[in-house]
């Protein structure tokens, strides 16, 4: 141990001591004079990009490096997903101050507690052992747990809270559980040695599928995954929408960095039977999600059930268990990221003044009363259907290629049919926004950063498609060595 | 100028008419129009006659030559091109000359009418039409034509297009011809498959090689591939010649102006059918089992339209089954093989049938649109130009000795005496039978509208649309615009016949264009017996039609000039064969019922049950509510009670444990 | 002889134990949050069974933050509780249904 | 030998009964009390593990402050507890299928052809006397697992600003006009539309 | 000069529109006569721009012309790839003709966010044309799904009464259809490593595997051509459609499917093809016949016209199947190239011939307000020059020879001839169908007395009016008198093609 392996965690120490100077400096702070919280936290995720990207791991390629005893790693992928985390919480932070304004819940425990999270979450991407996967999970999900309940006026947010809570938890149990048994079985929590000792093991060992079992069900949980996904649109809904934006997709990102590791770093032998049970719940995501998400009246719940359907998309690519198909998944979940960061942002634009836009009839005639963010809805919805050139739809056809990949012509068939399916009820916001009149003939008002950066997000929603090459190649190199 | 230009100015010139005075009707106005029609087509017309007139003097021999290319599609030369030998400058002139008579007449017939320059371009246009159809040198272009003139035909017909019954009819002529070209598409396509290709030259010198080929048609047939083209080619002929069972639209048609159902529906475009036949003739030739087909056709066509024309009331009506009928005789003179005789008679008829016509227009001018023959009689004293000029054509119809008609319908009814094919003792009856009728109907409209007492009164002041029998004014003579017509026809329809039989039929002009086999050739045994167009005529006089003919005259005579109620008589005695032909034959309804409604309910189920039935409500919305049904199930899973998410939780690890560890096949 | 196989047992009774009480408790939350106290006791007996018959200290040292977290967690499902109370003025889960469909 | 089985027995089974307590009792004090008594048997059976420092964090943390915290919270809300027990012989059948299969699952894989049985992880040899369960573990902790350590603080730090953050709210009860509230005001909240039979006008 | 123009001249034709809509919605946002006189200016520069395809277009090869190749996703060897060949250059001539017709033919009838309606158009004619000239399979499946969009948004916002049901059931239904071609292609990569669409032309591919890919192209191409039982979507979205779209829709984006099946089916799973022809060649048939009686039945003219659009696309597939029934007939090529050729020639021609027919509906439109045959009768009466056009465009659609109607109609007859009597007979029953369902709707529209005061009062056509018809009429009768020029750009590429396809690229 020594300085150099300390400085590779230099991001996540940065955030952690912001995270702590935000809170501090609060105590400190007039209610007037809270916007500089917003600009310490902006601050924070520019820094944390700039170190990150100082630690030149994304270009180098594919070489990786472990700290703390192994329990720490660093190499392109975490970094990818940890950039795009930054980026994500950018937005989101710009998007949830005009909401925390109008709703009049702008304190700083929003900010650190997200901070919190974002730390979680770069924990998550850089965990190597289980250790480290188990309490970069509880850093998220604690965190998480308090902010869905932030609204402490609110009905809806304590009960979506307490689900999600009580639901939470009985997933890490059994993710401990599954723990146990992988650490009976091998002898050890970290994953490099984990995966040494299966190499001697074989992949037939009971009681590593046994565990695996365990493990599946706590990565699906997070993934929210059917049948692990009845938390989504309770919290989804019941979260304020500054909340939901957030759940809806940093996690994800560490999410997927969470099965990565577990699955192909530590359990990569297992393959064959992990694969079954991803390709199941896979399945079950794009049909629920799908089917259920028609007959929402609610854009959050729909937005919800949506993301069901898109993380079984992203299981799909980790099927094939090649650097294509986890480069695939990668790229879906930060893809995934950026659309529903643009749709609840949409969302809280059209919340303005106190009142929760949350039903879908509240978009509707968005192009009467403002033609450019209703682009950019549309942008968005076209691009979670998967209709080209938004970016969506390549994240779609290499998950699908994945799926193909790994023999599963008759599951990529289902997936394209069902996500047809889901296409109607994205298609029925643009209904909404292009077909209808007006209710409500307000103006929309949004300040001009949330406007920028709504417009960053829609520019990235088609522009990571139309230029996508260089960043699916990054996803794609970042498992060269696989 | 050079042959082609010379050739392709024929036709050209009407199409500048027609444009002209269509599509500048404004500019040039009224007498513009009929200006620059006449022009074109009278040139168009001089220009025909010196073609013929330098082929009769041998000057000019047959004409092949190709305009342009249409199109080279896989290796096939689709060309547009003319093919001038005798035949085709026999029709141009026909043609021409008709259409230049009906231009001159229409001038007086349609003076009143405000789609004035509209006719002049249409008429133009359909002698472009036509004489691109006759001068084609291919397949195709000939299908252009004969597209074309059934165009030109269906906006004569809805010329009125006011009037619900024209554009009903038009509707019908247009589709009936449909029907036709159908099968006459068909042919073609074998034509081109058997030949390939579609020039006249290169299929006819072929031909005869192919004799033995067949044709296999999936579900078990076999035909002669000659046979095949054959009927196919003649199924198209018998829609634009109104054969039976097609010709239902020809009737109708006479609800377009009356000037048109001449130069169209009587002298011209009905004869393309048998112009067609006549010209593949290289073809038919070789199929006998195709030539039978013909002449049936054309025997029952004889027969039955004539006797649908005795009871017709409408004058222009009995004209058209007459037409109908005379077809049918031109149609089984191409079943004998005696082509040259159809062409005769498709000549001499298209003199006389049009005189009749326009002298029918004549007297429906005069009578007021009134063209109920019920309501006529007598007008012999009103109107005597027309009232001779219609003997000379019933003459002519009925095959009086030494008018155009006798001639070449004697030459037909000889031909099939002679004719050795199968069905030929079938059409000798029904075309000497034919004649009988002939004399009857075409007297029986003589002495109903010229002759006996006046059925009409006149009435001032009775306003626009008076009833049946009342006219504001009395019958009088029609204008010379009108009556010019009637003598200028009314002169070859005496003599013509007389004056081209010799070469036409015996002298071989028609070789060039007709092919007929040595032994089918039943007008050259006619030849042999041949003395002299006089000595024919005189001969007559010993033969059954023409005492035949003598007969109908009497029985017409008797029966409406002197003894109506012996009509009625037989009206009442058999009322069956009465209604039957009252209602010709039923051909209508049963189109009306079967076809026409038929299709349209087969639609509107096809449709409702079927398109938006079945797959539109049943497989696509189903589906939709399919999905709605599951999605909402699926949705109702989400209770919102936590125990249940716990339980769903519960379940699914226990269901992945199950399946991967307690069934695991490593334990 | 007590053997892994004994412990491991133990374990695993707690955890189907813990797994009923999910199912039965139906109405009160607090019941639930114990349950899972419950959940993670069998999974702390597990690793320390490991730990000792794998002569390791890492499996003891994982229930070691799996007590720290689970202490965390508790403390912060309190909270969520006491809100809850103070909004619905019941804990009863039967009536958490404001969310659903 | 047999004595450590004595214990063994003998707190295995006072946990496993003093568990379905805890989940079948009414009284959420009792409960938590069972619960209390699960926990000690459990921290004993460790001890025969020789995890003698988890044992005692185990009685200290989670008797002394957890549960302490559970029955504070039971306490405080006051919780009517009559509506809360119905229907729980309803639940029971389900519960108790679905924990049989879950324990049947578990045990097959347990007692699989003695997936865990001697020859496999023969009993340890007893530590030697001397041998300090705490230091090794703090050695560990703060060389190897440095990171994870500093990360459970920060765990515990979010757990208190949550906490925090959720119930520490400012006085109630005072009559303040709160403006935040007002503009907030739902349509839904302020007014009700309630359908009613128009009256016919009278004499009309 | 030419020369190096022709290097870029298909992007300039893509990106051109593409850009010039965002300038459209931008400048135009709030004066809509800018955003119309913007439109017509770039559609036009457009239409200019894209002549050299024409004149500079080599007939003497099949080779890709006018090709552009750029790397553009490199870990998937996808390009930025686009040239056109005999078969996709009409069809972008059509493209970029109709492009100005429709921002001309709006010019009135749309009142409602006119900068969006110019945009999308102009949107869609890039991504049409980019679906005629890629030549990359996933950069053909993205302009062909991104094209959907604006058609979606057109019907969407400017459509009819049931716009909503009728646009969401069109885009579903195509989207539906393309995710399986999108799995075909994606298989294809996966077999080949490329996404070039003429190396798959050359790839083996064991039999099942095409006939798996078949199908899945069928499911795409079907959809959008569309081809019976999958055609329902066409006439409710035609008939909700605004003009301008019904337009587009008829005349170039139902083309999309016939070029798919020239560009994909036949030439990447031949054997399949021989093999399916009988499935295609009966859905042709059946569309034909049964389409037409459909027709018969129709009491709104543009669910009329839509519906005949369905049975002419029939010819389409018939034309370009008939070929291995002839090949196996005469084991001889050269029968065959008439019925591709007849596809392609009856392609361009319905394009015409619709995209006219719409129109003529439109002016209507615009001045009752009605779709429905019984509100009319009689229109001659007041408007006779759009009765000379109106006559003339559905006698072109009856196949009358003279008109671009006829061409197609007569090469794939005489085609299907000769490979079977009955194709020839159940195709040319179309003959007298056609002809049925356009001239009733002549007689009970156009013709009669005046039916009642709104037919009485109508004004004939304004000079916009007639230049759009007018235009459309030249045209049709122009390749109606002389096919020549159209059947040369194709030749030697439906050779080519027809060359390829008869040689088994089973492995």
């Amino acid at each position: 141990m020594n300085g150099a392996q300390m400085l590779l965690a230099a991001p996540e120490f940065w955030v952690l001591a912001m995270a702590c100077v935000i809170m501090l400096v609060d105590l400190f702070l007039s209610e007037e004079r809270r916007g500089i919280i917003h600009m310490l936290a902006m601050l924070t995720l520019v820094f944390a990009g700039i170190i990150t990207l100082r630690g030149d791991y994304l270009t180098a390629g594919v070489h990786s490096v472990t700290a703390f005893n192994g329990g720490f790693i660093r190499d392109s992928m975490g970094d990818v997903l940890k950039v795009f985390s930054f980026i994500t919480l950018g937005l989101i932070y710009t998007y949830a101050k005009f909401y925390l304004r109008n709703f009049n819940m702008f304190r700083a425990d929003f900010y650190t507690l997200s901070l919190f999270t974002l730390l979680g979450v770069m924990l998550l991407i850089s965990a190597n052992s289980l250790i480290m996967i188990y309490l970069g999970l509880e850093l998220i999900s604690l965190s998480v747990y308090a902010l869905v309940a932030f609204n402490r006026e609110s009905s809806r947010g304590p009960e979506a809270a307490m689900k999600y809570f009580v639901l939470g938890s009985m997933a890490s149990g059994m993710l401990l559980y599954g723990m146990s048994m992988i650490y009976g079985a091998t002898g050890s929590l970290g994953l490099v040695d984990i995966a040494a000792a299966i190499g001697v093991l074989g992949e037939h060992d009971i009681l590593l599928i046994f565990g695996l079992v365990f493990v599946v069900v706590g990565i699906a949980f997070k993934f929210g995954v059917v049948p692990f996904h009845m938390w989504i649109p309770d919290v989804y809904e019941g979260a304020p929408v500054a909340v939901t934006l957030l759940i809806s997709s940093l996690p994800k990102l560490a999410a997927f960095a969470m099965a990565f590791r577990f699955l192909q770093s530590g359990l990569g032998d297992l393959h064959m039977h992990w694969q079954g049970m991803l390709q199941v719940m896979a399945l079950l995501s794009i049909i629920v999600g799908n089917l259920a998400a028609i007959m929402q009246t609610n854009i959050k719940r729909m937005l919800a059930y949506s993301t069901i359907s898109h993380m079984g998309f992203v299981l799909l690519g980790l099927l094939p268990g090649t650097a294509f198909g986890f480069g695939a998944s990668m790229y879906y979940v930060i893809v995934y990221a950026l659309m529903s960061t643009a749709a609840f942002g949409m969302v809280i634009m059209l919340s303005a003044r106190g009142i929760e836009a949350e039903q879908l009839e509240d978009f509707k005639g968005l192009n009467q009363r403002n033609p450019f963010y209703a682009a950019i809805m549309a942008i968005v919805m076209f691009s979670m259907a998967g209709v080209p050139p938004m970016v969506g739809f390549f994240a779609k056809w290499m998950v699908i290629k994945a799926a193909m990949d790994a023999g599963l012509l008759w599951l990529a068939i289902t997936a394209v049919i069902f996500a047809v399916m889901g296409a109607f009820y994205y298609l029925r916001v643009i209904k909404y926004m292009y077909f209808d009149e007006p209710e409500n003939e307000a103006a929309i008002v949004a300040p001009v950063d949330f406007g920028a950066a709504l417009t960053l997000n829609g520019i990235m929603i088609i522009g990571l498609g139309i230029f996508s090459g260089s960043l699916i190649a990054i996803c794609i190199n970042s498992f060269a060595t696989l | 100028m050079s042959l082609q230009t010379t050739l392709l100015l024929i036709p050209l010139l009407p199409l500048a008419g027609a444009v002209l005075a269509g599509l500048f009707r404004h500019q040039v106005g009224r007498a513009g129009s009929h200006i620059v029609t006449i022009l074109g087509v009278g040139l168009s017309f001089a220009l025909s006659a010196w073609i013929l007139s330098q082929q009769i003097s041998g000057q000019l021999d047959t004409v092949n030559i190709s305009i342009y290319t249409w199109m080279v599609a896989d290796g096939i030369r689709f060309q547009i091109g003319f093919l001038v030998d005798h035949l085709t400058s026999l029709m141009m002139c026909v043609v021409t000359f008709v259409s230049l008579m009906v231009h001159i007449y229409t001038i007086g017939y349609m003076r009143e009418d405000p789609g004035y320059q509209r006719f002049f371009s249409y008429i133009a246009l359909f002698t472009f039409a036509m004489l691109m159809l006759v001068m084609s040198n291919n397949f195709l272009q000939l299908f252009f034509g004969w597209e074309a003139v059934g165009l030109v035909s269906y906006l004569l017909i809805g010329f009125w297009f006011k009037k619900e019954s024209a554009i009903a009819a038009n509707l019908k002529a247009f589709l009936v011809n449909r029907v036709g070209d159908f099968g006459f598409l068909l042919g073609i396509a074998a034509v081109l498959m058997t030949f390939g290709t579609l020039d006249y030259a290169e299929v006819f010198s072929q031909a005869g090689t192919m004799v033995d080929q067949t044709i296999s048609i999936p579900g078990g047939m076999e035909w002669n591939i000659l046979t095949f083209i054959s009927v196919c080619l003649f199924i198209g002929a018998m829609g634009k010649s109104a054969q039976a069972p097609l010709h239902v639209w020809l009737p109708d048609s006479m609800e377009g102006p009356t000037p048109i159902s001449a130069l169209i529906h009587a002298a011209t475009m009905v004869t393309a059918g048998i112009f067609m036949v006549a010209r593949m003739s290289p073809i038919f030739e070789f199929s006998d089992a195709a030539l039978s087909f013909v002449m049936l056709v054309g025997a029952f066509t004889a027969l039955s339209m004539g006797l649908i024309g005795i009871v017709q009331n409408d004058v222009k009506r009995v004209i058209a089954y007459s037409t109908l009928s005379q077809l049918g005789y031109m149609t089984v003179a191409l079943g004998a093989s005696a082509y040259s005789a159809a062409i005769f008679h498709l000549m001499t008829h298209a003199f006389f049938k049009a005189l009749l016509f326009l002298g029918a227009g004549s007297v429906i001018i005069a009578m007021h649109h009134q063209q109920d023959m019920r309501y006529m009689g007598g007008l012999r004293k009103y109107m005597p130009v027309t009232w001779i000029t219609a003997w000379i054509g019933t003459l002519a119809l009925i095959g009086f000795p030494f008018f155009a008609g006798f001639y070449s319908k004697d030459a037909i009814i000889e031909a099939v005496a002679d004719s050795h094919r199968w069905g030929s003792g079938v059409a000798y009856f029904a075309v000497v039978a034919g004649v009988l009728i002939t004399a009857i109907y075409s007297f029986r409209l003589l002495y109903l509208t010229f002759h006996g007492k006046e059925r009409f009164e006149v009435v001032a002041d009775v306003g626009d649309h008076p009833p049946d029998g009342q006219l504001a004014h009395a019958p009088k003579e029609s204008p010379w615009v009108i009556t010019l017509p009637l003598i200028l026809l009314a002169i070859p329809s005496i003599f013509i016949g007389w004056y081209t039989i010799e070469p036409v039929l015996f002298g071989g002009w028609l070789d060039d264009s007709i092919m007929v086999l040595e032994k089918n050739n039943v007008l050259a045994e006619l030849g042999e017996n041949f003395h002299g167009a006089t000595a024919m005529a005189t001969h007559a006089l010993y033969t059954l039609p023409f005492w035949l003919m003598i007969a109908g005259f009497a029985l017409s005579t008797l029966i409406y000039m002197f003894r109506p109620a012996i009509a009625d008589n037989i009206r009442k005695r058999m009322p069956f064969i009465y209604r039957l032909l009252e209602n010709k034959y039923y051909f209508d309804e049963f189109y009306q019922k079967v076809f026409a409604s038929g299709s349209v309910r087969l639609g509107r189920n096809l449709w409702h049950k079927a398109d938006a039935g079945f797959i539109d409500d049943g497989l696509v919305n189903g589906a939709a509510r399919v999905v709605e049904w599951f999605a909402a199930r699926v949705r109702r899973w989400q209770s919102g009670f936590l125990y249940d998410y716990a339980f769903a939780m519960i379940i699914g690890l226990i269901g992945i444990l199950a399946v991967w560890v307690t069934m695991a096949p490593g334990r | 002889m007590l053997t892994l196989a004994h412990f491991l047992t133990l374990g695993a009774i707690l955890f189907s134990l813990s797994v009923a009480g999910i199912f039965i408790n139906r109405k009160n939350v607090i019941i639930l949050l114990m349950c899972i106290e419950l959940m993670l006791l069998a999974v702390n007996m597990n690793f320390v069974a490991f730990s000792r018959f794998l002569g390791n200290l890492d499996g003891q040292l994982f229930v070691f933050f799996i007590l720290t977290v689970a202490a965390a967690e508790a403390a912060i499902g309190l909270a969520i509780l006491v809100v809850l109370f103070r909004n619905r003025q019941t804990i009863n889960i039967a009536e958490l249904d404001d969310l659903k469909g | 030998m047999i004595v450590q089985q004595i214990i063994f027995y003998a707190f295995a089974l006072v946990m496993v009964l003093a568990a379905t307590m805890v989940i079948t009792v009414r009284n959420p004090v009792y409960a938590a009390l069972y619960l209390v008594l699960t926990f000690f048997s459990a921290a004993a059976i460790w001890m025969l593990l020789e995890a003698e420092f988890l044992a005692i964090i185990l009685v200290v943390v989670y008797v002394g402050a957890v549960m302490v915290l559970f029955l504070f919270v039971v306490m405080m809300l006051d919780i009517n507890m009559v509506p809360l027990k119905e229907g729980f012989i309803r639940n029971l059948p389900v519960a108790l299928l679905v924990a049989a299969a879950m324990a049947v699952e578990l045990l097959m894989v347990i007692w699989s052809k003695s997936r865990f049985g001697v020859d496999l992880f023969p009993v340890p040899p007893p530590t030697p006397a001397g041998h300090s369960n705490t230091q090794a573990l703090g050695e560990l902790l703060y060389t190897n697992y440095l990171l994870p350590f500093e990360v459970a603080g920060v765990v515990l730090l979010v757990a208190i600003i949550a906490a925090i953050a959720l119930t520490l709210r400012k006085r109630t009860g005072i009559k303040i006009q709160d403006p935040a509230r007002q503009v907030r005001a739902r349509r839904d909240e302020s007014v009700r539309l309630v359908k009613m039979k128009s009256e016919k006008p009278q004499g009309g | 000069m030419n020369g190096i123009m022709n290097g870029f001249l298909l992007s300039i034709l893509i990106w051109l529109p593409i850009l010039g809509a965002i300038a459209v919605i931008v400048a135009g946002a709030q004066r809509p006569a800018m955003a119309k006189g913007l439109a017509l200016v770039i559609s036009g520069a457009t239409f200019v721009l894209g002549l050299p395809l024409f004149f500079a277009f080599d007939t003497t090869t099949a080779a890709m012309q006018f090709t552009e190749q750029r790397p553009w996703i490199e870990v998937f060897n996808i390009q930025y790839y686009l040239g056109v060949d005999g078969f996709s250059a009409p069809l972008i001539l059509l493209t970029l003709f109709f492009g100005v017709l429709v921002v001309i033919s709006s010019w009135r009838s749309i009142q409602k966010n006119v900068n969006q309606y110019m945009a999308a158009f102009l949107l869609m004619e890039g991504l049409m044309i980019g679906v005629f000239s890629a030549l990359d399979g996933l950069l053909f499946y993205i302009f062909f799904e991104a094209m959907l969009i604006p058609m979606f948004l057109v019907i969407g916002i400017w459509g009819g009464p049931r716009r909503v049901y009728a646009t969401i059931k069109f885009f579903l239904y195509t989207f539906l259809g393309s995710v399986f071609m999108l799995i075909g292609l994606i298989y294809l990569y996966i077999q080949s490593g490329s996404w070039d669409i003429l190396a798959w032309h050359e790839l083996p591919l064991s039999f099942v595997a095409q006939k798996w890919l078949f199908m899945g192209f069928l499911a795409a191409f079907a959809v959008k051509i569309p081809m019976f039982p999958v055609h329902t979507w066409l006439p409710d979205a035609h008939v909700e459609a605004p003009t301008g779209g019904s337009v587009i829709l008829a005349a170039i984006m139902l083309k999309i499917g016939g070029y798919g099946f020239i560009r994909f089916s036949l030439p990447i799973t031949p054997d399949a093809s021989a093999a399916l022809d009988w499935l295609v060649i009966s859905l042709s048939l059946i569309a034909i016949v049964y389409i037409g009686f459909v027709a018969l039945a129709q009491q709104d003219m543009k669910k009329l016209i839509a519906y005949s659009s369905i049975a002419h696309m029939g010819f389409v597939t018939l034309g370009l199947f008939v070929a291995f029934s002839i090949y196996r007939n005469t084991g001889d090529v050269s029968g065959a190239a008439l019925g591709v050729e007849g596809a392609m020639v009856q392609m361009v021609s319905h394009g015409f011939i619709s995209g006219a027919l719409f129109l003529m509906v439109g002016v209507l439109y615009d001045r009752v307000h009605s779709r429905m045959i019984k509100d009319y009768g009689g229109v001659a009466n007041t408007m006779p020059w759009f009765a000379f056009f109106a006559v003339l465009f559905l006698m072109a659609n009856s196949g009358l020879p003279g008109t671009s109607g006829f061409v197609g109609e007569f090469m794939v007859i005489l085609s299907s001839f000769q490979a079977n009597f009955w194709f020839a007979f159940l195709a040319g029953l179309t003959l007298i169908l056609g002809a049925a369902y356009s001239l009733w709707l002549v007689k009970r529209v156009i013709f009669g007395a005046v039916a009642n005061h709104e037919v009485e009062n109508l004004q004939d056509i304004n000079a916009r009016e007639a230049l759009v018809l007018g235009t459309l009429a030249v045209a049709i009768l122009f390749f109606g008198l002389w096919p020549q020029p159209l059947v040369d750009m194709l030749q030697v590429s439906v050779d080519h093609l027809l060359q390829h396809i008869v040689q088994s690229k089973v492995i």
